[in-house]
Order: C-alpha cells, then structure tokens, then sequence
C-alpha cells in the first residue's frame, strides 16, 4: 500500500454514522448538563453514553476478549476527534487514560469489574497522582498505603484530584515500599470515592470550574484493588500518562475554536474577512493546526500499528497544548475588544465565548499530563537519543 | 534625554505600593470581583490620602503624565479595582474647560467619577453615529464604557450638527447593561435616549484621549506582567522538585528571562510614548507601538508566568490569575495588537527616526 | 490510509542514501560551488545505476511520487549539485506527450536535461509575457531558471494566441546570464530571441507543475533540516564543555526537540501534499501548506542548528552550512512563505476538511 | 529633570555633524576596502580614521587625562549606531571592547602606549579567548604563558581569532597559574602579532570572510605585556565582554535593514509596499525594532549614568542578536525569490543583497560573544536573582 493521508471509506463511513448521531443528540440541555458537571455527567449524559454503548462505539477498539469491537484504534481517534469537535462527553480521560490501563495492567478480575461500567458510562475515575510537593518530580510522591491483613490501609494528601467530586473511583498513586528506590516503590490502588476516610476539598479555577484537593485518612481498600503488581506502579502510570497525551494532542477541540472563528467573521463581520491582514492571520492559524494534526495522525498512527509513540506522543502534546493557548489568543485578538467577552456575558459572547474560555483553560493543558519541558526533554532523549 | 524617575518620583512610587499594600486586600479583590463590583472603600481612601490629585494637577517639573503613569503602573500591580486611568483620562479633557478649578476639586474628592465612553461599532474608533441635538440631546449607544454603570459621568463621544465632539452625560441618565469580560472588572453597554449632555471638547481633544488611553493601557498590562513575573520568580525560587528550587533547571531560567526581556521593552516603549505625549508631541505612532508591543507580550508572558507556576497557577487561592485575565483584558482594550498594527503600518512609508 | 513506506520504499531510500554517500563528496561539493559548476559525474552515475528512471516510470503500485519524492529528500539530505526535482517536475509533463518513449529514454540515460523555465516578473507565477508566434518562434525572459545554464533544455510558460502553454526549447538557444544565490547552486536568468520552441502542454499542465514544484522544494527544505538536525544532535553529543556533553543542557536539549517538532510536522505535511498530487487531487492548498511550512520552519531550524554548533558551525571546514544555505534558497523558491499564505488566506472562508 | 526620551539638542547635533561628515567620506571605495579587508583596514580606512580623530571622535568620551574629551558614553552610542547604521569602519571591537578594557585595567605606561594608536586607528586587536575546547566554557582555556626571567613564554592554540592576520596585536587570554582554581589563574596578556612563534591560519567561513586559528609556539612577551594583575585576567575578560555585548546590541546595523527594505519596496515595488499584508509585516519588523532599541537605549543610558548594565547588557544582546536574524529572515521573504541573490550576483541584488548577507552572517552574533543561552542564564541571575 502507497502512502496515503486519506481517510479509508470505513473510516469515512463512522465518522459520518458518528457526525449524525451526534447531531441528533447535541441539545442545548445536554451541553449545559456537561459544563455544569463538568464531565461528572448526569442523566443527560448517562443516556448519551449508553446510546453510544449501544452502537458499541465506547469499547470497538478493545480486544474482543472483553467484550470490545477489535477495530483498529484510528477508530477511536475518530471518535476523540468528533466528540471534541462538538464538545461532547465521552468519559474523557476515564475512557482515554484509565480504561487502556486496565486493559494493559489489569487482573481478569478488574476488567471484568470495570470495563463494563467505564464502556456504559457509570464508572468515572479521577487520577490521584500528584501530591502538594510531587508534581512533575512525581516520583517523589509520599502518599502511603500499608498492608494490614487482607487490606491496604492509605494515608496522605492529593491535590489537582480533578472530578474527584463526581467519580466513582480515585486512580491513587501510592508508595507500597518506603525503602525501594524512588521509583521502584510504587503502586496503583482503586479506591472507590466513597470509602471512609475519603475527603474531597474544591479548589476553585480560573477557568470556571473546580479541582480538587483529596486527603485520604486511614482509608481501608481490599488487597486486590492493586492494578498489575504491587511496587510496580511507576510503567502504569508511564503508560497511563502516555495514554492521556494522545488525548491532549487532540486536533477536535482546536479545530472547532478556528472553525468557530472563521464563521463568526463570516456571520457577523464579513468586512473583517475581507481584510487581507485578517485573511493572512487565519491561513497562520490553519497552518499551525495543519502542522499540529499532522503530528496527532503521526502519533495515532504508530498506535494503529501497534506501536508505541514515546517522542511521538510528546510532539504532539506539545504542539497541540501550545497551539490552543496561541489560537485562543490569536482569535481573541482578531474579535476585537468583544473577544474578551464571556460567554455568560449579557447578548452573550462571539463564538459563544469560546476563544475566550480557551484562553483561560489553556495553561493547564500545557504542565497537565507532563509539562511541557519534560516533554521536551523526552522528545530528545527518546526521540533524538541525547545524553539525560 | 533622562530615563530615570525623579527621585520624587521613586518615593511617590514607593509610597503609594505600601499604602496599596496595606489598603487593597487580594481576598477582598476577589469578592468584589464575584459580585461584579468597585473598590468603592478604596476610591475613597484614594481620595482622602491626596492619590486622586495626581489625576488633576500639573505635577512637579511639569511631569504630570509621567506621575500619573506611575500610578496606574502601581494601581495595576495591586489589581485594585478602580476606575483610576478612566479618570485620569477624562480629566484631561474636563480641566481644559475647568476655569474656576471647581471640576477638578470634586474629581480630586472622588465625588465626579467619570468615564470615557467612545467605542461603538467594534474595532472601529473613528465610526461614531452617537448624535446630540442642537438642544444638547444625546442619542446613542457605546460598548465596553468601563466602570460605566459605577461612574457617575460618561464622557460621551458623538456628533454635533456632523462635528466630533465629547459630552458629559450624566450617568444615572444612561442605561447600562453590565458585560462580562475576561478581566472580571466592571464594564457596560451604555444606551442614551435623548440625555442632556455638555459638550466639553472637539474633536482634537478625543483623538488625544485615545493616545492617552491607549499608552495608559499598554501600562497596565506591563503592570500585570511585571507582577506576574515578580511572583514568578519568587514561586521558582521557594517551589522544590527533584531537590532543588525550580529555578536551577535551565528551561525554568530562560522562561523567566525571556519575561523579562519583553517586559522591559514593553515598558521603556510605554514611557516614551507616555513622555512624548508630556512634550506636546501627537503623533499616534508612539502609542500604538506601546499598546503593540504590550498587548502582544502579555498573553505570551502571562502563560509562561502558568507554565512555572503548573497547577498552583490557576486556582483562584493564588493570586496570579488576576494578573493574566486583567493582562489579556487590557491588551484587548484601547486598541488590539491588529489595531495598532495597523497605525504603524500606514506609516511605513515615512522615515523612521530610529537613530 | 497509510503513513508507512512500503518495504521497497524503504529499500530504495536506503540504497540511494548509501550510493550518494558513496559518490557524493561533500568536498567535492565545496569545490564545484566555488566555480559555480553542477555535480556532472554524479548525475552520469545516477544514470547509469537507473535512479534516473525514478522520474520517467510510474512506480511500483503507482507509487511514483512518493519514490520520486523520497529520492528528492535523499540528494537534498547529500546537497547533491543535480537537477534531479527540475527534470523530475519537466518530466511529468514530457512523458504524456512521449508516446514511443524516446524522450524519457534519453531522460533516463541522462543525456536530456530539462529545467522549468517559468517566473518572470519576481513573486508572480501567473504574469507570463513571454510569447511563442504562430511559427513557433518564443521571446522572452525568465527569472531563476536553476542550472538553465548546465541544462539541455528548458520547459518555458509561454503564450501562444493568447493562450497558456509550456514549450520545450533547446538551452543552445537561450542567453542565460548566471546568477547568485545564497544556496550556491546554479541558476541563471535566460533571455529568449525568436528561438525555435515546441509545445508540449498547456496551461493545466503549467499548474500543476507548480503544485508539484512546490511540494518537491518544501521536501528540499525539509532535507535540508533533517541532515542540519541530524549533525547537530551528533555535535551536542560530543562536544563537551563545563565536563558534560552540550546535549544534557536543558537548552540545547529543548533547541533540538524544538527542531525535531518543526521537521516532523513539515514532512507529514509534504508527503500529504505529495500523496494527494498522486491521487489525481489538484487542489493548491495542501502542497501551499506543505511549502509554506517548510520555508517557515527551515530558517528557524538552521539557525538553531547554528547556535548549537557555535562557531564550529560557520567555517567551511564544516559540513552544516550547506544545508543552512540550501535550506533557505528553497524557502524562497517555488512559493515564498507570503506567497503560499496567500493561497490559503484566499480560501479560509471555504470549509476545511480538519477532520 | 523628568523622563524623557528625546536626544538634548547637544546629541541631535553631534549627530547631524557626525552623520554629514560620514556622508563625505562613505565612497564605494571606502566599502570596498572595508568589506575586503573585513576591518582590518588599508589607506582609505586610515585616512577617514585619522580624520575622525582630527575632529576628537574617537575618544570624545575617554578621560581628559588620557587626552580624552570628557563627553558623557551616549556620544559613543550615538557614534557607534550612527558607523553601524551607515556600514563605516571605525575600529570595531578594539574601540568597544578593548580601548575600554586598557583604560580600566591597564598600567599608565598601557594606556600611553596603546590609546593614541587606538584612537588614530593605527592599532588593531584581535580577540584571543576561544579555544578548540573552551568556547562557551571559556575558562577551562589552556593556552600557557610561563615566567622565564623578564619574559612570558607562551604555547598554546586558539581559535576564532577573528581579524587576526590584519591585527597588530592579540589580546590575548593564558593560564600563568595552572594549579589556581579554574577562574583564578587566567591572565591577559598582550601579544603583538608578528611576534615569532605567532602562526594564524585563516578558517573561510559562510559569510564570504574567514575567522583564524592562531597558534603559539615560544612566544615570548615582555613581562609588563600582563594588563591588570597577573591571574586577574577572569575579570578583565568579564567587563570586555560586557562592553562587546553593548556594540553587538547596537541597533544601527539594523535599523539600517530595515530601512533599505522599505526604501527598496518603495522605490522598486510600489505595489507589493501597498500591499496589506506587506506592510503588516514591515509594521511588525519595526514593532520589534522599536522594541530592541529600548532595550539597547536603556543599556547605553545605564552606562552613561555611570552605571554597569549586567542583565539589562544580557537583554539587548539577546535582543538585537536574535532580531538580525528574524529581520534578514524575513526581509528575504519579502523580497520574493530575488531576496536570495547575493551582492555579488549579475545585476547585483535587492538591497545590495544586506539581508542576504545578514542572514549569512547573523549566527556569530548569537554565539559570539557569550552564547544566548547564557545570556539568558545571566538575566536569569543578574537579573531576577534566581539560584544559580
């Protein structure tokens, strides 16, 4: 087979199937219910993931063994795309981080406990990873968990525990062996968010929603909550966080913010489009997002292939957190003093408010899942081969 | 030539950061700012502690403009919520007319609060279609008057028998919806049906106030990222990960120093127009180059102000936040970067005086 | 889709890659630019090991671009001095008109050199004034016909009644005045004077020979940055200084992921553009985005190769300034970054096919 | 005296005298020589020096004592913009760097050696520092200077001893204490170049000129050929750079791109100057310009006061360095493919082919003179006090 950037009619086919259904269930009560919830999801979007489910399209890339579709996962990169396109939920990184995790790491036993309600939508998980002084030297995580008969018993402090609030269950990173290496002592535990001990503390952003700060005091899980083997967290949460890059590179959210921007114009200041200044400003902004999708499809590609993007995954985290800071901003800039409006604005906002939303939930994305740096420094040790 | 302040200046400077310090709490800030209000409390101690004279007076060696920059550089570092340049502004304009002094008293009492209100068709300072009759009626409607529904006058821009001109209006006469910007301070769209109006100045005096406005602006974002970068800094220094401050690992460093290196000419170009304007000197290039050079560096040193910040950045607990949305807020208002942009590209043709 | 070599592409690549190692020397190179001279032997050898067929056949599975294209990153990775992209792109328009094969024979064996002949007035690809008479006679001018001097022929845009053509013309007849460029490599302005021309193709041809130019120069580009790259991750892991390696400074660590951002992008976004021309898809934008890419990212990505090398990187006794060098010339040529922003800027109101 | 940016009427007219007496004197005669002699300089380049000096230019800013005129240092900047602006020799590096150097450290004896050869533009220094393994880390250099009775024996290599085979002396950076702490042995010494021993072997270079290696075999000085004290070269090397870094800021070479590009758009493509998006782009390489030549005013101003500009040195080298490049970049660009025709092409080139060469020519300013990088590490420590 030559090189070919084109989508195959399979692929063309459920992008289309997807486009429709999603149309059918994109109401304005649904999108209020998710930015309220903020992806902790309601009834709305309970029926919405199980009319998914029921298409099969949560879970059509997971092996046939669990109950999944064995599609190539281009299929699923589709899927991410649409969803992000239209701003619609789709389990986010319970679907795109956790559930490749249990799929990788799991026991028999927790597939079978979790992969269901991950794929029908009940299950939500928040990741526990870094702690008030464990943030990209996450490694040096303090949170403990001691084995005390059939239980791990778990004390310490997350912070930036996002939807903690409105999971089911807490991904926690712990340290099973205080004497092992920094890296070597590590484990995954599940812990249900209604466990005794749990607390859930908001802390409130500057984009509008919240993240939480989680304490865990003398918190009581069964042995078998461990994910793979006990100390032998740190590649799980490598993997995971891997997982989660693929899902930060997506092209979908960004390439709705440019298309949004150029409709606006073309609605609302069709003198403003006109304007060769302005024109040449949008082809940068096309380019850029051309330059960035070519590294996503890179990256999901090498996925498809069975692959393991390392550096791959890295450049496109990077380009597609840093693009969405400069397009937010660019767009902002080209909708004049009204770009500055919020969506909640009186008459509302251009682009209901989008560009500007964007602007301020941008940063996260770029030290969230790895800042940037590390990513940078990954990109030249994996990708390039320099000494660390 | 001199670049540096006085030494007037420094001690005013200095003097009115503590009095900010101890008058303006960021927690209070940060109320006012979820109730969409004004630091009316700090108005008034503005007022009574002499801080609003400098908005009136001629200042020491004639440096008024230069005094007043300070302060809003100053007012803009502490994210005080008042309506400081928007007086300033104003004042400008009313003290040319103000022959018994009796305008400027009550400005400087912080009882006349008055605000420009000129923009109506976005991105377009020069499409006015506000009209007032030969009666001094006014009719029309403004977006984006800041402070405008706390001010207790607009200065109107509109036409007069098709001549420009700017108008006091009173505020209780004007409807003002409130609009949620990014920079969560106050802000309206002001709708006039047939108010009274007095006209105060021409068409020459509201071309200077968008010169005016324009470097004041480009000021406040050099404050907001100034701050930025102060806490910046401080956070690289305290925050510890792999056991060493943040600020050892060399990304680190060349962010900050990269902050740095565009505040300062931000700020150096914000001076010199500022300065330039003191001497008489009207021409619109200066200006825009600041407001250029401010608005296009602060979404740039603002996120990276988050980058080495991470998660402690965006939460509202932490004060940086107020910098980055007031910073993208003020690079917006008075003239985008495409706005200014444009000033300096009609005149290219013109020789530069660089040397 | 597939974003894979086939298992005989990458055969190819490494097998070209090895032969040019081979008979490509580097010095050789230095010498043959200071006397403005093209690599002649190499372009025999190509012939007669058959990479010249490369731009005459259709390919395995119809692959010819994407070979050809692979083939064109490898002389360009070399700094080979041939005109293998000139008599690639001339080819494509020849061979539909080669109906016994006797040209793409003697294309193949080396002996027919061909070059576009199409710019004339600078930065405009559409105003052709050189005019063909009805008895086949061309006039005119043309800008930057690279090695038109070294050619056999050259493939002149001309019109004829009006009309858009591309017409074969043999070098013998044309006055072609050298000229310098940064690149180093050969071109010239040749003048025509009622020189016998033969028509092979009219004006779609004449488009999409810039379609596909365009796409193969963002590919030089893009070698051009690999190789510049590639020598710089080698420095970084040698040269030592404050006892360690450059390459475990956290700057030179992220200048480099930096650099391997932009190349990877701008090469997916090439083989898009090429993959599309294969598939009979003549749209402008994806080889304008490709191209626009490229020349954008190369000058960023040489300078940074630069600044890593230090002063190791500008003498002539090292290899990386003729990529730096190449790496701009085909920034500028077939399609300036302007110019291919333009062709996107004309149809951003056109939806585009993001996903 | 209250902020202002304007030049007092003393430096408006030092300039318009300055600027008329270059205007005589600028031949292509002139610029030939210099451009083939890269500074190094022949009959015209003397004569226009010594008539500089006639009129007390060259060291209008030095100390009366030293037959200096006083002046305060912006005469200087004015001065050195105003060569740079217009492409004139005026000893380069020995004016900037090392004339300042000999008055701050040298001996009396020094000073009346070298300054009046200075000034009359008779001596020219080339730079010893680099070596093929100290570039970046300069003090880890090698280059020996032994005590043998009234002697220095010298041996050692350096290179990017630039100007050295047109140089009448080297200064030159040895280590005469091998067993001192990395920075604590280093002296600077003064070598005049056709000293036996002294062997410099041109190294041709992208830019058209060529650098040297220069190599020392036996070379023996006279003992007070030492500046300052004797291992207290690291400070010296330090303020010298420090001054380098000023010049390699200087906005006139710049400026100067700037404006052929528009005088040639304007008097050769009037409709590309008309064009939107063109003078977007000509408003953004001012924007820039304006904004670097803050950096450097505020640096020249710091100096006049009295001051020493670290960090704020570090900013506008950073600054100017980094925008040669850009601007030549894109004044290419906009030049269309001409853009790429050298000097010395047939029917020459746009803009005399400046931004061709500039961009040939903009690496070493980023390198040279202490890397941007640690440039930025400087403001970084200088500057914002970070930890080192």
């Amino acid at each position: 087979m030559i090189v070919d950037f084109r989508w195959s009619p399979e692929h063309v086919d459920f992008r289309e199937n997807l486009r429709a259904f999603i149309r059918d269930w994109r109401t304005p009560e649904l999108l209020q219910e998710y930015a309220e919830t903020y992806g902790g999801g309601g009834e709305r979007i309970g029926a919405f993931h199980r009319a998914i489910d029921e298409r099969g399209w949560m879970r059509m890339c997971w092996p046939v063994e669990v109950g999944g579709g064995g599609r190539d996962t281009l299929y699923q990169y589709i899927f991410v795309e649409e969803m992000e396109y239209w701003g619609m939920p789709y389990g986010n990184l319970t679907f795109t981080s956790i559930a490749p995790s249990i799929l990788a790491f799991g026991s028999e036993a927790q597939k079978q406990q979790y992969l269901p309600g991950i794929y029908r939508g009940e299950l939500c998980f928040a990741l526990g990873y870094s702690e008030p002084n464990a943030g990209t030297d996450l490694a040096s995580l303090r949170t403990q968990a001691t084995r005390e008969g059939d239980e791990w018993v778990i004390q310490g402090q997350k912070i930036w525990t996002s939807l903690a609030d409105v999971s089911t269950h807490i991904w926690l990173a712990v340290r099973t062996d205080p004497s092992a290496s920094k890296h070597g002592g590590i484990s995954i535990i599940i812990v249900p968010t209604d466990t005794p001990g749990v607390t859930i503390r908001p802390l409130h952003t500057m984009y509008g929603g919240h993240t939480n700060e989680t304490f865990y005091d003398d918190v009581r899980v069964p042995l078998d909550h461990v994910v793979g083997e006990v100390n032998q967290g740190w590649p799980i949460i490598m993997h995971a966080l891997n997982h989660e890059r693929v899902a930060l590179a997506a092209t979908g959210a960004l390439a709705r913010i440019y298309d949004q921007l150029v409709d606006h114009l073309a609605s609302e200041k069709a003198d403003r489009l006109s304007d060769p200044v302005v024109r040449r400003s949008l082809a940068e902004l096309q380019l850029e997002l051309r330059e960035h999708r070519a590294l996503a499809l890179r990256n999901a590609w090498i996925i498809a292939q069975g692959g393991t993007p390392i550096s791959e995954a890295s450049m496109a985290k990077i380009s597609g957190t840093e693009l969405r800071s400069g397009l937010a901003n660019r767009a902002m800039d080209l909708l004049g003093r009204a770009g500055g409006l919020s969506a909640d604005s009186l008459d509302g906002a251009p682009m209901d408010g989008r560009a500007e939303f964007n602007f301020r939930l941008s940063p996260i994305f770029r030290f969230g899942g790895g800042t940037n740096e590390v990513m940078r420094d990954i990109v030249a040790a994996a990708g390039l081969g320099l000494p660390r | 030539m001199n670049l540096d302040l006085t030494e007037t200046q420094r001690l005013m400077q200095e003097s009115l950061g503590g009095f900010l310090e101890a008058h303006v709490s960021l927690d209070q800030v940060r109320d006012l700012e979820r109730n969409q209000g004004w630091d009316k409390a700090l108005w008034k101690k503005l007022a009574e502690q002499g801080w609003l004279e400098l908005v009136i007076r001629d200042g020491c060696e004639g440096a008024d403009l230069v005094d007043l920059s300070l302060a809003v550089e100053c007012l803009s570092r502490r994210a005080a919520l008042v309506p400081f340049m928007e007086v300033a502004v104003c004042s400008r304009v009313l003290r040319a007319s103000d022959a018994d002094g009796a305008t400027r008293s009550k400005i400087a009492e912080g009882d006349l609060v008055v605000t420009p209100a000129l923009l109506e068709a976005v991105d377009d300072w020069n499409r006015i279609e506000a009209k007032v009759t030969s009666a001094g009626r006014l009719s029309g409607a403004k977006h984006f008057v800041d402070y405008g529904a706390e001010a207790t006058h607009h200065l109107v821009a509109a036409k007069q028998d098709g001549e420009m001109g700017l108008f006091l209006v009173d505020a209780n006469n004007a409807r003002c919806e409130p609009l949620k910007t990014i920079g969560r301070t106050p802000s309206c769209q002001a709708t006039y049906e047939a108010v009274p109006a007095e006209r105060v100045a021409g068409e020459e005096a509201f071309i200077d106030m968008i010169l005016l406005g324009r470097s004041l602006a480009a000021l406040q974002c050099v404050g907001a990222m100034e701050e930025a970068l102060e806490k910046t800094v401080q956070y690289a220094r305290l925050r510890e990960q792999f056991g060493q401050p943040i600020g050892r690992f060399q990304a680190v460093r060349h962010h900050c120093s990269d902050m740095a290196i565009r505040i300062a000419s931000s700020r150096d170009l914000c001076f010199e127009a500022i300065s330039a304007l003191q001497a008489g000197n009207r021409d619109p290039l200066r200006p825009a180059a600041a407001k250029a050079s401010a608005s296009r560096a602060a979404p740039e040193v603002l996120m990276l102000a988050h980058q080495i910040h991470g998660g402690n950045g965006v939460i509202e607990e932490n004060d940086l936040y107020f910098f980055t949305l007031r910073g993208k807020e003020r690079s917006l208002a008075w003239g985008t970067v495409d706005e200014c942009l444009e000033v300096i590209g009609e005149r290219v043709d013109q020789p530069v005086d660089w040397l």
